[in-house]
C-alpha cells in the first residue's frame, strides 16, 4: 500500500505512442512515378514567420507556373510543406525527415543564416540539395547548397562604398546580435579602414529588442553621417518608429539597411523610413519585363495588397535555376543536377541571373534604393551588370586577412 | 489493500521489462529516421523525470529547465565540435575574430571530461539559483516566473557571447563521437540504445529515491513547506537538492540530444521549449515518474505527427491539447489511467462487498493548496 | 422558515449527510449538536448552498431553493458565520463589515455591532488577517449581523472566545431574535450554552438525526448518551 | 546634465511602457493569482484593433479626421481586449481558480492558438501603424527633445494607473473584487455574486492589456508575435513590485525602467539584460516578497 | 508579575526549561507581546489564558520561530537563545508545535505521517538514506495503537474525520519526542467525550516533558492545568494555580466575566 508515489505504471500508454510511431514509419513514400517530390521548409510559426511564409508562397507561385506548364521531366511538382517554426534544431530535424522519409529531389527553404547552418550538415550527410534564398554573410559554400541571395560582395560591399562616395564617411553600424549582422560588420570595419571612412560605433541589440530609447541616445551623441543597419525582424519596426519619434529624418542621417525590404516596410510604416536607403538585388519596382510578369501573378495569387521583395524573388528563381538544371540532367540525381547547374541561367524578375559553378552562388546585379512614400523603392544605383558572387571576400584586399582566417 | 489486485497489472517488474524489451528492440522495426526521432524523445524523458522530481514530488515549478538542458547539449556539442575541427577553431570562433580557443572551451577536448561537466555544470547553476532564492523562502509563483527570467538572461548571453557560442546559430556539424561517425547509422542506433538504458536507469533510481522516505519528505514540502519547518526539516535544503538533481538531469538529457539531432542552439533552450517541458510533465502526469516519460514521448509524436500533417495549423493542435489537459486532465495521462482503474476498482469492490467507506481517496481533497 | 426533505450530502463519493429532514420554525433557534465528523458543518454548507446536495430539497420561506447559489441564498436574507472565520485576510476590519452589507438593503454599518463587539472599532482600520483568532470569530459574527439576516447559520460561533464575551454572544443571540425576529440554527458543543439559547435540538450521529427535541424537555443524560460514542 | 536628463526621462518612459503592459497582468495575476500567458497575446489585440481602425479611417472617413483613429482605439481596444478576456475566462479561466500553475499552462496553450488566428487573419508578416499627426515629433526643451508619442504614453499609463486604483480601493465594486480573491466562497456566502466578479475583473485586467497594445503600436512592431517580447518583462514588474500590490507595480516598472536605461546605456543591451536580471535576484535576497509585501501572520 | 513565586509547586524545584526575558513583539508600532517575562517548568502542563488578542498564540509564535520578536531573548535548558534560530532549528533543540488547524499531509498515509515527523536526523543526507529499525516500528505501531489509528496506518491521512486528524497531528508532535509541547486551542470543536480523551492524553504526555497549552476552556484548564498563565494585552497579568485565577478580580474583570466561579 505504496500510495506516496501513486506509482501505477501504465505503460500500457507506453506502448501506444510506441505503436503510432511504428505506424508512421510504414507510410514512408513508395517512389511515385508521375511526381517529382520536393520539400519547402520554412518558419510557418514562431518569431520568423513574418518574413518565411512570403518566401514559401513565392516558391510555390514557382512551382505552379512550372507544372503548369508541364512540370520537370514531364512529371508534376510535389511540394511537401514543412514547419521549421522559427527553431533551428526543428530545421535539421525537418530536412532530416524531408530527404530522409520524404526522398525529396531538393529542399527549398530556411531564412536566417543560423536555419541554413543547422540544415547544412543535413544535406551534406544525406547528399541532399538545399536552396537557400536570402542574402546572408558570406565565408560558405556547402557542395549541397545553392544561394540564390546576395553574397556580401553583392550586397554589402558595393553598398558601403556608395555610402562613403555619396552620404558621408562616418559609420555607425547597428544590428542585431547574432552571426549575419556580427560578420557582416567584421567586412565592413575592414572595409571603413581600407577605403577611409571612420567607425563611430558598433552597437547590438538582441533579436526582437523593441526599445531604441539608449540606442537612439547613444546615436545623436555620436553623430554619424551613415548608420549602416543590419538590424533584423521586429527590432526594424521598433528602431525606424523610434528614430523618427526622436525627431531624426533622413536628411540629418542616412540609415542604410540590408535586411529591410518592401515586405518589412509595410510593418514598419513609410512614413517613418520614407527617404531612408537600402540595397538589395531586386525590387518590386525593378524594370524588367520579367518582373511585371512576376508582380502581376504574384499578385493575382496572393492579393493585390501582396508587395514582393528580394528574396521573394530570389526563392521564387531558386526553383526556376533548379528546373532548369534537372531538365539539363535529364535526372534528379544531386551529383547529376550540380553538375547541370554550372553556369545554367535564367531571366529572373531582378534581371539575369547565373549559378558560378565554382561556388553555387548566383551572379546577382547590386541595386541600392531610396524608399518612397508608398512603401516602394526606388533605385538611385545598380551596378550595371550582374556580379560574380564571392562569398570569402578573396576579389579584396582589406579582406584578405579575413578570408584567410576563414579558409583555414 | 485495494490497490494490490491491480498491481499484478499494472505495476509489475514484468510489465516495465517489457517495455524496455521493445524500446531495446525498436531498432529491428523503426526506419533511421524515426529510431532517431523515438531516441530525441527519449532524452526528452530523461528531462521530464528530473522536472517531475521537482514540480510534481516537491512542488516547485521551474519554467527555466531548458537552460540546464542546453548547458548540458553546449557541453556535448563542445567537445563534437572539437572532434570535428581536430582541435582547431571552430568557424564561428573565426569570424568573430577570435585568434585561439577560449579558455572554457579547452576541457571539452576530454569527452568523459565534457560528459562529467555536462551534469556537473547545470547542477551546479541549479544549485547556486536554487541555494539564493529557496534559501530565502522565494516560492511558488515567484520561483516559477524568476526561472523563467533566468532563461531569457542565459539565452541572452549565449547569444550575445557569440564568439564563445556559436551565437544564434549555435553549435553544429559534428564529425566523430569516440572516433566513431557520429551520423552513420550504427553510431545512432548504439547511441539510441545507450539513450533507453540511461532512461531505465534514472527512472529507476529517482523511483528508489522517491519510494523511500524521501519521497515522502518531499510531497509533505510539496503540501506543507511551512508545516515541515515545524517537523523539524529545512525544506529549502531539499528543494535544492532536487532542483540541482533535476538540472543534473536536464544536462544528461541535453548531452544525449545533441548526439541525435546534431545541433543546440539557444532556441532550443529558450522560453518556449522550457515551458513544454512542463507540458510533458502535466501531461502525462505528475508526480508518477511514469507519467513523464510517456507525456515527453506523446507529446513530442504529437508536436512530430501534427507538424508533418498540418505545417500550417499544427500550432492549433498544440494548442489546444495544453488547454484540453489542463482543463479536463488536471492529473495527465496517468489520471485518467487512474480513473479507468478506479472504476474498474469500485467494480469488484462492489463484487467482493467491502464498505464503501473504506476507500474514500485522496481525489477528494484539495491537492493544489500549497502549489503556489 | 426553513425545512430539509430528505437530504443527502457528501464530498466526492463519500457520503456525509444522510437522509436528513429537519425543520425551523420562525424566530426559532435550533441547535445541532453531534461528535467531531459526523457531518453538521457539511450540512450548514449544504444549506448555504456551497455543497450541492445529492438528493433532497432545501426549503427556505415556502420556496425551493435546492438548487440557488449562495449569494442568492445569502440575498434572501440567509446568514452565515462558517466555523474556522473565513475573514478577508487583506480587507480592513471595516471593509469586512462592508463586504458583509452586500446581502442586505442596509447602506451603513449599524452601531449595535461595534457596541457587541468594541474591538473592531478599535481595529477598524487593521487588515482582518492580522486579527487574532478570536477578534477573527468576533468579526465574522459581526459581519453575518450587519446585513440584519433573517435566517442566520452559526457553525461552533464562540470557539476560540474569551469566556465573558461568550457570554456577550450568549446575549446578542437572544438580542437578535428578540429584536430582528431572526431564526438561527447553531451549531454548538457546549450544551450549558445550548440550553441558554436554543428552543429545539437536533443531534447528528453519523449523517443521520438520532435525537430531537424541544429544549425544555430535553435530559442531559440521554443527550451526552448520544454525544459519546 | 543633458545626458543625465535624458537617461532619466528614456527611463522613465521605458518604465510607463512596462508599467502600462504590467497593470493588467497586476490585476489577473497580483489580483486574481491566475497566470495569464495569453495576456501578450491580448496586448496583440490591441494593437490589431488598432490597426483595423487605421485601415477604417483610412477607407472610410475622410482625411481630415484620420488622426481621430487612434483616440478612439484606446477605448475600443479596451472593449474588445476585454470582450475576448471574458470568453476566455468564461470557457477556461473559470476552471483553473485554485490551480495558478495549471493557468499557466492552459494560457500558454491559448496563446499559441491566438497568435496563429492572427497568421490567419491578418498573414504572417507584420503590419503597419501610421502614428497620428499630433503624435509626430517631440516637445523641446533646449537641446533636448521628448517625443509627444512617449509623453503620450506616460499619460496613458498615469491615467490608467490612477483609474485602475481608484476602481479596486475606493468603489464598492473594487472591494467586492478583492473580497472575492481573498475568499471566493465566503464572499459568495455574503451575497457577492462571484461568477459576475470574477468575469469583469478578468476582463478589466485584459481590457487594460488591450489599451497596452494600442500604445505598443506607436512604439514597435505589430505582428503575431508582439506580446511574447514584452510578457516576461510585464511578469518580472510585478514580482519585483509585489504580487497583489498595485503601487509595488508602479515601483517596479518605474525601477526596471530606470536601471535597464542606465545599464543599456553603459554596457550595450544584451548585457544590460544580464545585469538587470542580477540586479533583481539580489533585490530579492533583500526582499524575498517583492518591493510592497503585504505581510500577513501564516497559521500553517 | 510579582505572582512568579507562587506558582512553583515543591516537587517541580524551579526547573524552568524555557525562560523568555523582556520579550516584545512589534507589529508596525502594535505592540503584540510587550516586555514579557516568563518561564515554563519541566514536567508540567502549563496553561496560557487570556483575553482576546492577549498575545498567547503570539507567544507561541515567537517560541517556535514563527514570529519574531524585536527585543527580549529566549532561552531554552538553560543554553541557547530561541530568538536567533530557524524554526527547523527550534524542533532540533526539542520543541514541537501543533496549530490551531489540522494539518497533517493529506498525500501522505497516517503511518508515513508518523514516520517523517519521528525523531530522527532530518537533514538531507540521512533522510535519503532512512531506514525503520525495529525499534522505529515499535514506536510507531505503539503510537499507532494510543491514538486508536492503527487500523487507519495505511490510509492516506486526507480521509480521516477531522477529530482523528487532530489526533494524528499530536501524535506527530510526539513522535519527536519533545521536551516542550506547544499547544494550541487543542480541544476547539471537540465534544467533551474527546476533550477528555485529549486531557488524559496530555496528563500522560507530561509526565516526561513540559507542555504548554493555550485554550479558552475553563473547565479543561480547570480539570489539568498545573500551572496557569494570565496575559493581557501583552503582558503577565496573573500567575498560579486555576484555583487563584478565578479568585483575581481583574482577571475575573478582563477575561472570564461574572459567571465562571
Ligand atoms: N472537503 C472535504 N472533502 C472530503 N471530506 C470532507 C471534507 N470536509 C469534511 N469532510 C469529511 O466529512 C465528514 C464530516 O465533516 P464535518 O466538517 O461536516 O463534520 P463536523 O460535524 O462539522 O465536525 P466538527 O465538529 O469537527 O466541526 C468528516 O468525516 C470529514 O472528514
Ligand atoms: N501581523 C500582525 N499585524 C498586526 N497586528 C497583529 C498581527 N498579528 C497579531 N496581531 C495583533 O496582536 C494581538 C495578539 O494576537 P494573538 O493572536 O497573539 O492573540 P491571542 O492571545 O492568541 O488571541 P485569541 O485568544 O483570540 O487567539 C492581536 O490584537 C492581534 O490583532
Ligand atoms: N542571412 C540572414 N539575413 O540571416
Ligand atoms: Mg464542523
Ligand atoms: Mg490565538
Amino acid at each position: 500500500a505504496d500510495n506516496a508515489a501513486n506509482a501505477t505504471d501504465p505503460e500500457e500508454d507506453e506502448t501506444e505512442t510506441e505503436t503510432e510511431e511504428t505506424t508512421e514509419t510504414e507510410e514512408t513514400s513508395s517512389e511515385d512515378e508521375d511526381t517529382i517530390k520536393v520539400g519547402i521548409l520554412h518558419s510557418l510559426s514562431g518569431t520568423m514567420a513574418i518574413s518565411e511564409t512570403s518566401v514559401r508562397d513565392s516558391e510555390l507561385l514557382a512551382i505552379k507556373e512550372i507544372n503548369e506548364n508541364g512540370g520537370v521531366l514531364g512529371k508534376q511538382l510535389e511540394p511537401i510543406i514543412e514547419d521549421g517554426a522559427s527553431d533551428w534544431p526543428t530545421f535539421a530535424e525537418k530536412a532530416k525527415k524531408l530527404l530522409q522519409q520524404d526522398e525529396v529531389a531538393t529542399i527549398f527553404g530556411g531564412w536566417t543564416s543560423a536555419s541554413r547552418k543547422a540544415m547544412l550538415p543535413v544535406v551534406e550527410e544525406n547528399n541532399g540539395l538545399l536552396w537557400y534564398p536570402v542574402q546572408y554573410e558570406g565565408m560558405e559554400a556547402s557542395p549541397n547548397i545553392f544561394y540564390t541571395g546576395a553574397a556580401p560582395n553583392q550586397q554589402i560591399v558595393p553598398a558601403v562604398s556608395w555610402l562613403l562616395e555619396n552620404r558621408g564617411t562616418k559609420f555607425f553600424l547597428l544590428g542585431s546580435d547574432y552571426v549575419f549582422p556580427r560578420t557582416a560588420n567584421a567586412a565592413i570595419k575592414a572595409q571603413l579602414e581600407a577605403e577611409g571612412g571612420e567607425l563611430l560605433a558598433e552597437e547590438y541589440t538582441p533579436l526582437g529588442h523593441t526599445d531604441y530609447n539608449t540606442i537612439i541616445a547613444k546615436i545623436k551623441s555620436e553623430q554619424p553621417e551613415v548608420i549602416f543597419n543590419t538590424l533584423n525582424g521586429d527590432s526594424n519596426v521598433a528602431f525606424f518608429k523610434q528614430l523618427s519619434d526622436a525627431g531624426i529624418t533622413s536628411d540629418d542621417i542616412t540609415v542604410l539597411s540590408v535586411s529591410v525590404a518592401e515586405e518589412e516596410i509595410k510593418g514598419i510604416g513609410a512614413d517613418v523610413i520614407e527617404g531612408h536607403l537600402t540595397s538589395w538585388n531586386y525590387y518590386q519596382t525593378t524594370d524588367t519585363p520579367e518582373n511585371e510578369e512576376f508582380v502581376a501573378n504574384y499578385k493575382a495569387e496572393y492579393g493585390d495588397d501582396a508587395v514582393t521583395a528580394d528574396p521573394i524573388e530570389a526563392g521564387y528563381f531558386g526553383v526556376y535555376l533548379w528546373a532548369k538544371a534537372v531538365e539539363a540532367a535529364g535526372t534528379t540525381d544531386v551529383d547529376a543536377v550540380k553538375e547541370a547547374a554550372k553556369g545554367i541561367e535564367f531571366d529572373a524578375p531582378g534581371g539575369p541571373v547565373k549559378i558560378d559553378g565554382d561556388n553555387q552562388h548566383v551572379y546577382k546585379t547590386v541595386r541600392i534604393g531610396e524608399v518612397r512614400s508608398d512603401g516602394q523603392i526606388d533605385e538611385l544605383w545598380n551596378s550595371g551588370e550582374p556580379l560574380k558572387p564571392d562569398p570569402y571576400l578573396e576579389g579584396y584586399d582589406w579582406a584578405s586577412e579575413l578570408s584567410e582566417a576563414l579558409s583555414q | 489493500m485495494q490497490k494490490a489486485i491491480y498491481q499484478s497489472v499494472f505495476n509489475n517488474k514484468v510489465l516495465f521489462t517489457f517495455i524496455l524489451l521493445i524500446l531495446l528492440l525498436a531498432p529491428l522495426f523503426l526506419s533511421d529516421f524515426r529510431l532517431n526521432l523515438l531516441g530525441k524523445f527519449l532524452a526528452f524523458a530523461i528531462l521530464a523525470i528530473g522536472l517531475d522530481l521537482l514540480w510534481g514530488y516537491t512542488g516547485v515549478l521551474s519554467l527555466g529547465h531548458g537552460i540546464f538542458f542546453g548547458l548540458g547539449a553546449y557541453c556535448m556539442a563542445m567537445y563534437l565540435k572539437l572532434e570535428a575541427t581536430g582541435g582547431k577553431l571552430p568557424d564561428f570562433m573565426t569570424w568573430s575574430g577570435m585568434q585561439e580557443l577560449p579558455l572554457i572551451w579547452l576541457p571539452f577536448q576530454y569527452p568523459i571530461v565534457a560528459i562529467i561537466l555536462g551534469i556537473l555544470l547545470p547542477a551546479a547553476i541549479a544549485f547556486l539559483l536554487g541555494y539564493l532564492t529557496f534559501r530565502n523562502r522565494i516560492n511558488g509563483v515567484y520561483f516559477t516566473i524568476l526561472s523563467q527570467a533566468l532563461v531569457l538572461v542565459v539565452v541572452t548571453l549565449f547569444i550575445g557571447q557569440q564568439n564563445i557560442t556559436g551565437g544564434t546559430s549555435g553549435v553544429t556539424n559534428f564529425e566523430t563521437f569516440f572516433g566513431f561517425h557520429v551520423n552513420s547509422s550504427s553510431t545512432q542506433t548504439v547511441i539510441y540504445l545507450i539513450t533507453v538504458v540511461v532512461l531505465a536507469s534514472v527512472f529507476l533510481g529517482c523511483r528508489k529515491l522517491v519510494k523511500g522516505r524521501l519521497g515522502n519528505v518531499l510531497v509533505g514540502v510539496r503540501d506543507g513547506e511551512n508545516r515541515m519547518r515545524f517537523l523539524g526539516y529545512n525544506p529549502s535544503n531539499y528543494k535544492t537538492f532536487v532542483y540541482t538533481l533535476s538540472g543534473g538531469l536536464a544536462g544528461l538529457a541535453g548531452m544525449l540530444f545533441v548526439l541525435q539531432v546534431g545541433i543546440i542552439s539557444p532556441t532550443m533552450i529558450g522560453i518556449i521549449p522550457s515551458i513544454e517541458m512542463v507540458l510533458w510533465v502535466a501531461l502525462g502526469g505528475r508526480g508518477t515518474l511514469i507519467g513523464p516519460v510517456i507525456g515527453a514521448v506523446f507529446v513530442n509524436a504529437a508536436k512530430t505527427g501534427f507538424s508533418e500533417s498540418y505545417p500550417e495549423y499544427w500550432t492549433y493542435f498544440l494548442g489546444a491539447l495544453f488547454v484540453i489537459v489542463v482543463v479536463f486532465l488536471p492529473k495527465g495521462l496517468m489520471g485518467l489511467v487512474e480513473m479507468i482503474q478506479e472504476r474498474r476498482r469500485k467494480v469488484d469492490v462492489k463484487q467482493s462487498g467491502i464498505k464503501e467507506s473504506n476507500i474514500k481517496e485522496s481525489s477528494s481533497v484539495e491537492v493544489e493548496k500549497n502549489y503556489s | 422558515m426553513l425545512k430539509l426533505q430528505e437530504l443527502e450530502a457528501g464530498y466526492d463519493e463519500s457520503m456525509v449527510i444522510r437522509d436528513i429532514d429537519l425543520q425551523v420554525k420562525d424566530n426559532q433557534v435550533v441547535c445541532i449538536m453531534g461528535r467531531n465528523g459526523v457531518g453538521k458543518t457539511t450540512l450548514l454548507k449544504t444549506i448555504m448552498g456551497i455543497l450541492p446536495p445529492k438528493k433532497g430539497k432545501v426549503i427556505y420561506m415556502d420556496t425551493d431553493i435546492t438548487k440557488k447559489r449562495p449569494s442568492h441564498r445569502a440575498k434572501q436574507g440567509i446568514g452565515y458565520v462558517p466555523q474556522g472565520r473565513e475573514i478577508f485576510p487583506k480587507l480592513t476590519v471595516y471593509e469586512n463589515l462592508l463586504v458583509g452589507l452586500e446581502a442586505g438593503t442596509e447602506k451603513k454599518i449599524k452601531e449595535d455591532v461595534y457596541t457587541y463587539f468594541p474591538i473592531l472599532k478599535d481595529f477598524k482600520k487593521r487588515n482582518g488577517g492580522d486579527l487574532s483568532g478570536g477578534q477573527q470569530q468576533q468579526l465574522a459574527i459581526a459581519r453575518a449581523l450587519v446585513a440584519n439576516p433573517s435566517f442566520l447559520l452559526l457553525d461552533e460561533p464562540t470557539e476560540g472566545i474569551q469566556p465573558n464575551i461568550v457570554q456577550e454572544i450568549q446575549e446578542v443571540i437572544l438580542d437578535i431574535k428578540r429584536t430582528s425576529q431572526t431564526s438561527m440554527i447553531l451549531v454548538e458543543q457546549d450544551l450549558e450554552f445550548v440550553k441558554n439559547v436554543a428552543d429545539y435540538i437536533y443531534v447528528i450521529d453519523h449523517g443521520s438525526v438520532v435525537y430531537e427535541k424541544a429544549v425544555d424537555e430535553i435530559n442531559d443524560d440521554e443527550v451526552y448518551h448520544y454525544l459519546s460514542v | 546634465m543633458t545626458q543625465i536628463i535624458l537617461t532619466l526621462f528614456n527611463g522613465l518612459s521605458l518604465g510607463s511602457i512596462l508599467l502600462l503592459i504590467a497593470l493588467g497582468l497586476a490585476i489577473t495575476f497580483g489580483l486574481m493569482n491566475v497566470i495569464n500567458m495569453a495576456h501578450g497575446e491580448l496586448i496583440m489585440i490591441g494593437a490589431y484593433v488598432t490597426y483595423v481602425m487605421q485601415n477604417l479611417f483610412l477607407n472610410y472617413a475622410p482625411q481630415q479626421y484620420f488622426d481621430l483613429y487612434f483616440i478612439l482605439s484606446i477605448p475600443i481596444a479596451l472593449l474588445i481586449a476585454a470582450g475576448v478576456g471574458m470568453i476566455l475566462e468564461f470557457s477556461l479561466i473559470r476552471f483553473l481558480y485554485r490551480r495558478p500553475l495549471d493557468s499557466l499552462l492552459a494560457t500558454w496553450g491559448v496563446g499559441l492558438m491566438l497568435q496563429q488566428l492572427a497568421r490567419s487573419i491578418f498573414g504572417a508578416p507584420n503590419v503597419g501603424v501610421q502614428s497620428p499627426s499630433f503624435l509626430n515629433g517631440g516637445l523641446e526643451v533646449g537641446t533636448l527633445l521628448f517625443p509627444y508619442s512617449r509623453l503620450f504614453i506616460i499619460g496613458l499609463s498615469i491615467v490608467c494607473l490612477v483609474s485602475i486604483y481608484y476602481y479596486f480601493y475606493r468603489t464598492s465594486s473594487g472591494r467586492r473584487v478583492r473580497a472575492v480573491m481573498q475568499n471566493r466562497q465566503m464572499a459568495e456566502c455574503l451575497g457577492v455574486s462571484t461568477r459576475k466578479v470574477d468575469l469583469i475583473t478578468f476582463a478589466i485586467g485584459s481590457g487594460f492589456a488591450g489599451v497596452a497594445g494600442c500604445a505598443l503600436t506607436l512604439l514597435g512592431a505589430i505582428g503575431p508575435t508582439i506580446g511574447t517580447n514584452y510578457i516576461i518583462d510585464a511578469f518580472m514588474v510585478v514580482v519585483v513590485g509585489g504580487v497583489g500590490a498595485l503601487f509595488g507595480a508602479v515601483a517596479g516598472a518605474l525601477g526596471i525602467g530606470f536601471f535597464n536605461t542606465v545599464f543599456e546605456y553603459v554596457t550595450n543591451a544584451s548585457l544590460g539584460k544580464v545585469l538587470i536580471f542580477l540586479l533583481i535576484i539580489a533585490f530579492l535576497q533583500w526582499r524575498p516578497s517583492g518591493l510592497v509585501t503585504s505581510r500577513s501572520r501564516s497559521l500553517d | 508579575m510579582s505572582n512568579s513565586q507562587v506558582l512553583k509547586s515543591p516537587t517541580s524545584k524551579s526547573q524552568a526549561v524555557l525562560k523568555s526575558k523582556k520579550i516584545t513583539v512589534d507589529f508596525s508600532g502594535f505592540k503584540a507581546i510587550n516586555e514579557l517575562d516568563f518561564e515554563v517548568n519541566r514536567n508540567t502542563v502549563h496553561f496560557v489564558i487570556g483575553p482576546n488578542g492577549a498575545g498567547k498564540t503570539t507567544l507561541l509564535d515567537v517560541i517556535c520561530g514563527n514570529a519574531r520578536v524585536s527585543t527580549g531573548k529566549i532561552t531554552f535548558n538553560d543554553k541557547h537563545d530561541l530568538t536567533k534560530m530557524s524554526e527547523n532549528e527550534i524542533v532540533d533543540q526539542g520543541i514541537s508545535r501543533k496549530f490551531q488547524a489540522p494539518s497533517v499531509f493529506h498525500h501522505l498515509t497516517v503511518y508515513e505521517n508518523l514516520e517523517i515527523a519521528m525523531k530522527q536526523k532530518k537533514n538531507l543526507f540521512s533522510i535519503i538514506k532512512a531506514n525503520n529499525n525495529q525499534e522505529d516500528e515499535r514506536k510507531l505501531e505503539d503510537m499507532l495503537e494510543l491514538i486508536g489509528l492503527t487500523e487507519e496506518k495505511d490510509n492516506l491521512a486526507g480521509s480521516l474525520a477531522h477529530g482523528q486528524k487532530q489526533w494524528l497531528e499530536i501524535a506527530m508532535v510526539l513522535m519527536q519526542e519533545p521536551d516542550l509541547v506547544l499547544l494550541d486551542e487543542p480541544i476547539a470543536g471537540m465534544s467533551k467525550s474527546e476533550r477528555k480523551k485529549t486531557g488524559e492524553l496530555i496528563t500522560k504526555v507530561a509526565k516526561e516533558r513540559a507542555v504548554l497549552i493555550v485554550e479558552h476552556d475553563m473547565d479543561f484548564v480547570k480539570d489539568y492545568a498545573d500551572v496557569v498563565t494570565v496575559m493581557h494585552e501583552g503582558q503577565l497579568l496573573f500567575e498560579g494555580s486555576m484555583e487563584d485565577v478565578q479568585k483575581d478580580s481583574r482577571v475575573r474583570e478582563v477575561y472570564l466575566g461574572r459567571k465562571v466561579d
